[in-house]
């Protein structure tokens, strides 16, 4: 049984498209149940792996692995780690909710969650593959159900949002391609298993920079950094919640996992020959982000500017990676585990924000929060929920993101290179916790606005989909060691192949 | 032929640009050649053409139009790949051997028609029947 | 003066005449004298090779093979051209256009 | 082997020939209901020579007629891919309502005598067959586009296609003039022997190719032939263009190979002492694909875009045999076949369409709604394949191409370059086909009337670009394989 729990996670979704396709077509309550089935069982496997999860090793677990291209030594290989596992449990968690969050949808069910349950394959996929060609299969599986949710099931102008999304993704794409071949064939024998790929490609250092340009660039498009943000803003304000969700809080991490995946232990010298001007990227993204959200009054638009700035500290986390070799290697785990929580953090908290917007809409049909007027009166649950979330945006103590925004600044900060620019980036806190307290006291405590006088309260299956992430958000507040004590480890691990990448190269 | 204005005079320099061609080919001891030559390029395909000019032109007005503007242009091109052949003419060792070709070819291409190759010639009957079926299909009243 | 040099020089003056009368002309039918321009001097070029390249008569072969072919083409040739004569009442290249009536 | 023994290996050939020849006198007999007799009698022809085909699959090669034609694997591959996708654009096109209210006898006669040309083209060991195949492909093609004989559009179709492969049959046969003056043969095996024994500078080899490559150039739609083909692809009726960019593209490419493979290069594939091919194969592939994808931007409709969008793959194509190793040209040769799939199929759904679909504007944001989804998924995999996304065979046909260029030498990696961004351009256009059919929202439907033989012809091409988009070794492998050339 445990033995497979990996392809079953990826494969579910496949029985749950041939379901649905052989539903009626009249029934569409039918096919919303099959999707919140499969993803269901999802949440379940991902559960199981959770509490199976051997915590004590480092390298991956449940793995399978098959032959499946002799030729070109493409393998069937699954596996998990403590770099991916998080993601995996947060994308199961995000999908489950994100069907109840679409259960409204009246246009096109059929299609909708047909699209939906690829996109969830592919994701799936992406986290588990330990071979990189596994990886670009399902990587590129995701970019075209992506484009038609954003495309069709989006509100009226979203046709051009999605080109713009499909054009930036397939850039990345083809730029991770590239790599991924230019590693394959450096290495000796060729193969596309990273495992085998991290002792095996012997290579110069100009070539490391060079390869690591290239993904990088391809990465840093999806994550996304500071040139390249545009398609993520229009993304959020005109996709359907549930896809928004998704993308912003699973999607772009597919580019930090990258980074972390295939960047840092493959090419180790160049990683860490970079660490510098990525934590220049990543204050900038901070600043900018920060600056951005501040202006703005529609609450979707914040979220993406403060999901740019997040992304800012998961890259500066990254980059005390060099303390590595500077012998700081308590300083660099704490970051990359700062940085690898903060992105589980980011997507539960940009996930519940999303949805406290949506119920916003619904209620008053207005995206601008300073028309909305003061809610805080007529739904009080609601207002609790959202200045929770609101806090957690900008990490108050006591809450997860707190925690892991810490990490990622200590971590950053016991390195001497990179101590300066570490200061630089409480600023961004600061800044975050300004426009997060001028949204708290928009939305619930400005003037009432007396159009609104019947408000109902959230309540039933919105209730239903914000209650785990406040949950979660609060836990792991408490008791961050549920997941650090998965990732721990393995970023050890990571940090050591790193430093020894480097020691052969030197 | 390439350069005058009127249609008549060029197709009486076509004439006679193909005549001379067979006599190149007598020259070369190509005799059957010259004679199939004769007969299909200088005789029929001048009837072809002079059979097009006359539907397509008041027979009294043979005047065409004068050539693109960009003649010099693609003057200099052509001369530019004479210019390009030259060269490759002159440098390239090409095979060459004593022949041992009679003055008589007809006999010889006969035998290798009918033997090594047959395959061609068939092929090429196909090939003639379905030009006969199009040319037909393509005159035809609608 | 018989040699292959001068046969070859020849074929290329009919080859680059042809090229040049493709070019610039825009009658239709001259186009085609043209381009048979250049079938015969790749003729010239293949017997002139026969005679004093190779051993053999494939190059005459090959080139009453090319002219049997080439006047079919020719034939075809002209039956399009006709055709397009009917529909738009001229065999200038640069005047064909879509929307030109009859 | 001789001119008797041969017969028996050159009977797909023969039954292809019987079948044109009786299709004239049947369809004169049976005037009243001439589709019910010939349609049957037609696919009866197909089956029968694919039937040949199959019972003398024979895997070491043979040199038929005294060498003249080769039957060895390479051939036989191609054989079948052209048969199979002759007879789907065959059945294609019945259904096609432009060609509904006109003789279809002759149609159905030049069909046959195009794919009796490839045929003959892809086994061509010698090159008097080599241009007498090509010249039975091009006459069947010159009568296919000026096929509608009063419709205007396609009589400028006809009349270009006309001037430009007499022009380049022309060159060609001065190319292959020159090519016999230089080693006194026809055979391609023996022309490769004397080239590869005698001290031929290459400044003369790099001429000559040049010249044969334009003289192949047009069938190809490599760059500076491409304006050409494009105005042909674009006013020749919509199955017809089906064909043309299908059909002559996949023989012409066979040949090329065959001609690069035997005659210039010695058995491992590469090009010893001609090291300039390379670079100009290189240029000409990145020139082809980079205009063709820019032109296609610039396009209206689904046709200019699917005419021009041709072209590009054209490029990616000759980016493989630029590498002129074995993995080049094999992942060339799945890239085709993979192509003209995928190409079939799009044009499938374009012909069962109406005119609407096939002239709308695609950049006034018009609305392309299917009323079927089935058509909808079908042309989208398609086109998803064309762009080279997993998991489509498309992808794994551009990662091979990708895959060879990087396995190559440093000089190819601008190329890779220029391959990546023109990939991204190439999947903007098409996926823009995409956006108009799914993204806009409208209540307006086009109607497609498929027929049963449709669906099952969509179906049979969906499933190999899926299928090859998972698991394709043994195609690969079978592709691989078949680059053995008939050496006598």
């Amino acid at each position: 049984m445990n033995e497979h729990l990996l392809s079953m996670n990826i494969f579910i979704p496949l029985l749950g498209i041939i379901a649905i396709t052989s539903a009626s077509k009249k029934r569409e309550d039918i096919v919303k149940i099959i999707a919140a089935i499969t993803t269901g069982l999802q949440m379940w496997i991902a559960l199981q792996i959770f509490f199976n999860f051997d915590r004590t090793k480092s390298g991956i677990q449940f793995v399978e692995h098959y032959s499946w291209i002799k030729t070109f030594s493409i393998d069937y290989f699954l596996g998990i780690d403590g770099l991916s596992f998080p993601l995996v449990l947060l994308t199961a968690l995000i999908l489950f909710i994100s069907v109840f969050s679409s259960w409204k949808l009246k246009k096109g069910v059929k299609g909708y969650f047909i699209l939906f349950l690829l996109l969830d394959m592919g994701l799936m996929g992406v986290f588990t593959s330990i071979d990189l060609f596994l990886f670009l299969i399902f990587f590129g599986l995701t970019l075209f159900p992506t484009y038609l949710l954003i495309g069709i099931w989006g509100n009226s102008q979203s046709e051009n949002t999605a080109i713009k999304y499909a054009l930036f993704s397939v850039f990345s794409y083809v730029l991770i391609l590239l790599g991924i071949l230019v590693l394959y064939f450096k290495s000796d024998p060729n193969t596309f298993n990273i495992l085998e790929l991290i002792p095996n490609v012997n290579s110069s250092h100009s070539f490391q920079i060079t390869t690591f340009l290239i993904l990088f660039i391809g990465f840093a498009a999806l994550i996304p950094i500071f040139p390249f943000h545009t398609w993520l803003i229009s993304v959020l304000t005109k996709a359907p919640t549930a896809v928004s969700i998704i993308v912003v809080s699973i999607l772009i991490k597919i580019g930090t996992y990258g980074l972390i995946r295939i960047c840092f232990p493959i090419l180790p010298s160049a990683s860490i020959g970079f660490a510098l001007p990525l934590s220049i990227i990543a204050i900038i993204n901070i600043i900018y982000g920060a600056l951005c959200a501040l202006g703005q009054n529609d609450l979707k638009k914040i979220v993406g500017y403060f999901s740019i700035s997040q992304m800012g500290f998961i890259l500066l986390g990254f980059a005390s990676l060099i303390g590595g070799v500077s012998e700081k290697t308590d300083a660099a785990i704490t970051g990359i585990s700062g940085s690898l929580f903060h992105m589980f953090n980011h997507g539960t908290v940009a996930a519940l924000l999303l949805l406290l917007t949506g119920v916003i809409y619904n209620r008053t049909s207005k995206k601008d929060i300073s028309k909305v007027g003061g809610l805080s009166s007529k739904m009080p649950v609601f207002s609790g929920i959202t200045a929770l979330a609101l806090f957690a945006g900008f990490g108050l103590p006591g809450l997860s993101t707190f925690i892991s925004e810490i990490f990622c600044i200590i971590g950053s900060f016991q390195i001497p290179g990179i101590q300066v620019l570490s200061i630089i980036s409480i600023t961004g806190i600061i800044l975050n916790a300004a426009y997060f307290f001028r949204c708290f006291q928009l939305i619930l405590y400005s003037k009432e606005n007396p159009k609104y006088t019947e408000l109902q309260d959230i309540k039933g299956n919105e209730l239903f989909m914000v209650i785990p992430f406040v949950l979660i958000i609060v836990l792991l507040g408490i008791y961050p060691n549920l997941i650090f004590n998965i990732m721990t480890q393995s970023v050890e691990k990571l940090v050591e192949i790193v430093t020894v990448g480097v020691s052969i190269i030197n | 032929m390439i350069l005058s204005n009127n249609l008549k005079h060029s197709i009486f320099a076509f004439i006679a640009t193909f005549t001379g061609i067979s006599g190149i080919y007598i020259f070369l001891i190509a005799d059957f050649l010259a004679i199939v030559h004769i007969l299909l390029n200088v005789v029929a395909f001048s009837i072809l053409i002079i059979i097009g000019a006359i539907i397509t032109n008041k027979v009294s007005d043979f005047k065409i139009p004068e050539p693109v503007k960009q003649k010099y242009l693609y003057a200099g091109f052509s001369l530019l790949f004479f210019i390009l052949l030259l060269i490759l003419i002159f440098i390239t060792p090409w095979k060459t051997g004593k022949s041992e070709l009679t003055n008589y070819t007809i006999k010889a291409i006969g035998e290798s028609i009918i033997t090594s190759y047959l395959m061609p010639l068939e092929i090429v009957s196909i090939f003639l029947l379905s030009a006969l079926v199009g040319t037909a299909y393509l005159i035809r009243k609608r | 003066m018989n040699s292959l040099y001068t046969y070859l020089l020849v074929s290329a003056i009919l080859f680059c005449l042809g090229l040049y009368g493709v070019t610039i002309r825009r009658n239709a039918l001259l186009i085609l004298m043209s381009i048979e321009l250049i079938l015969s001097s790749a003729n010239i070029n293949l017997i002139a090779f026969s005679r004093f390249g190779a051993l053999s008569l494939d190059g005459q072969i090959f080139a009453l093979f090319a002219m049997v072919i080439t006047l079919a083409q020719a034939a075809v040739g002209i039956a399009i051209i006709l055709n397009v004569y009917n529909t738009f009442r001229t065999i200038n290249i640069d005047k064909l256009d879509i929307s030109r009536n009859k | 082997m001789d001119n008797i023994l041969s017969i028996k290996y050159f009977l797909p050939e023969i039954s292809l020939i019987v079948t044109s020849l009786l299709i004239l006198p049947l369809s004169l007999i049976f005037k009243t209901n001439v589709r019910k007799i010939t349609i049957p009698f037609l696919t009866f022809g197909f089956i029968l020579s694919s039937t040949f085909l199959i019972m003398n699959w024979d895997l070491s090669g043979h040199g038929l007629f005294l060498n003249l034609i080769a039957h060895d694997r390479f051939s036989q591959l191609f054989k079948l891919c052209l048969l199979i996708f002759t007879f789907f654009l065959f059945l294609i096109s019945l259904n096609s309502s432009e060609l509904k209210n006109i003789s279809s006898k002759e149609y159905h006669f030049f069909i046959f005598i195009s794919l009796l040309g490839s045929f003959l083209l892809v086994s061509s060991n010698n090159l008097l067959m080599i241009y007498i195949s090509i010249e039975t492909l091009s006459i069947a093609c010159l009568i296919l586009v000026g096929y509608l004989k009063t419709n205007k559009s396609s009589n400028i179709a006809a009349v270009k296609n006309l001037f430009s492969s007499l022009l380049s049959s022309a060159i060609l046969i001065y190319g292959l003039s020159l090519v016999y003056g230089l080693t006194g043969t026809l055979n391609l095996h023996e022309i490769g022997h004397s080239l590869s024994n005698s001290s031929i500078n290459n400044f003369s080899i790099t001429v000559i190719i040049l010249i044969i490559l334009f003289g192949f150039g047009y069938k190809l739609t490599i760059v500076p032939f491409h304006i050409w083909s494009t105005d042909v692809y674009k006013g020749a009726t919509t199955p017809i263009t089906a064909f043309l960019t299908t059909v002559p593209k996949v023989a012409g490419f066979a040949i090329l190979i065959r001609v690069l493979a035997t005659t210039f290069s010695n058995a491992n594939f590469t090009l010893v002492k001609y090291f300039h091919l390379s670079e100009i194969i290189t240029v000409l592939a990145a020139a082809t694909m980079t205009l063709g994808n820019l032109l296609a931007i610039n396009q209206k409709n689904i046709k200019g875009i699917l005419a021009y969008s041709s072209i590009a793959h054209s490029g990616f194509i000759l980016m493989g045999l630029a590498i002129f190793g074995q993995e080049g040209i094999s992942a060339s040769i799945f890239y085709l076949i993979m192509y003209s799939i995928a190409f079939i199929g799009v044009f499938t759904v374009v012909i069962n369409s109406n005119t609407e679909f096939q002239l709308a504007n695609l950049k006034n944001h018009n609305r392309l709604n299917f009323q079927s989804s089935f058509s909808t998924i079908i042309i989208s995999i398609f086109l998803i394949s064309l762009t080279g996304l997993p998991p489509t065979a498309g992808f794994v046909g551009k990662f091979y191409l990708f895959a060879a260029l990087i396995k190559g030498e440093t000089k190819f990696y601008w190329l890779v370059i220029i391959g990546i961004i023109n990939c991204i351009i190439m999947f903007f256009y098409h996926a823009r086909i995409i956006h108009s059919m799914l993204l806009h929202k409208n209540e307006k439907h086009i109607k497609n009337r498929y027929d049963k033989v449709s669906n099952v012809i969509l179906i049979l091409l969906v499933i190999p670009t899926i299928l090859f988009g998972i698991y394709w070794t043994p195609l690969f492998d079978f592709i691989k394989q078949s680059l053995h050339f008939f050496m006598p």
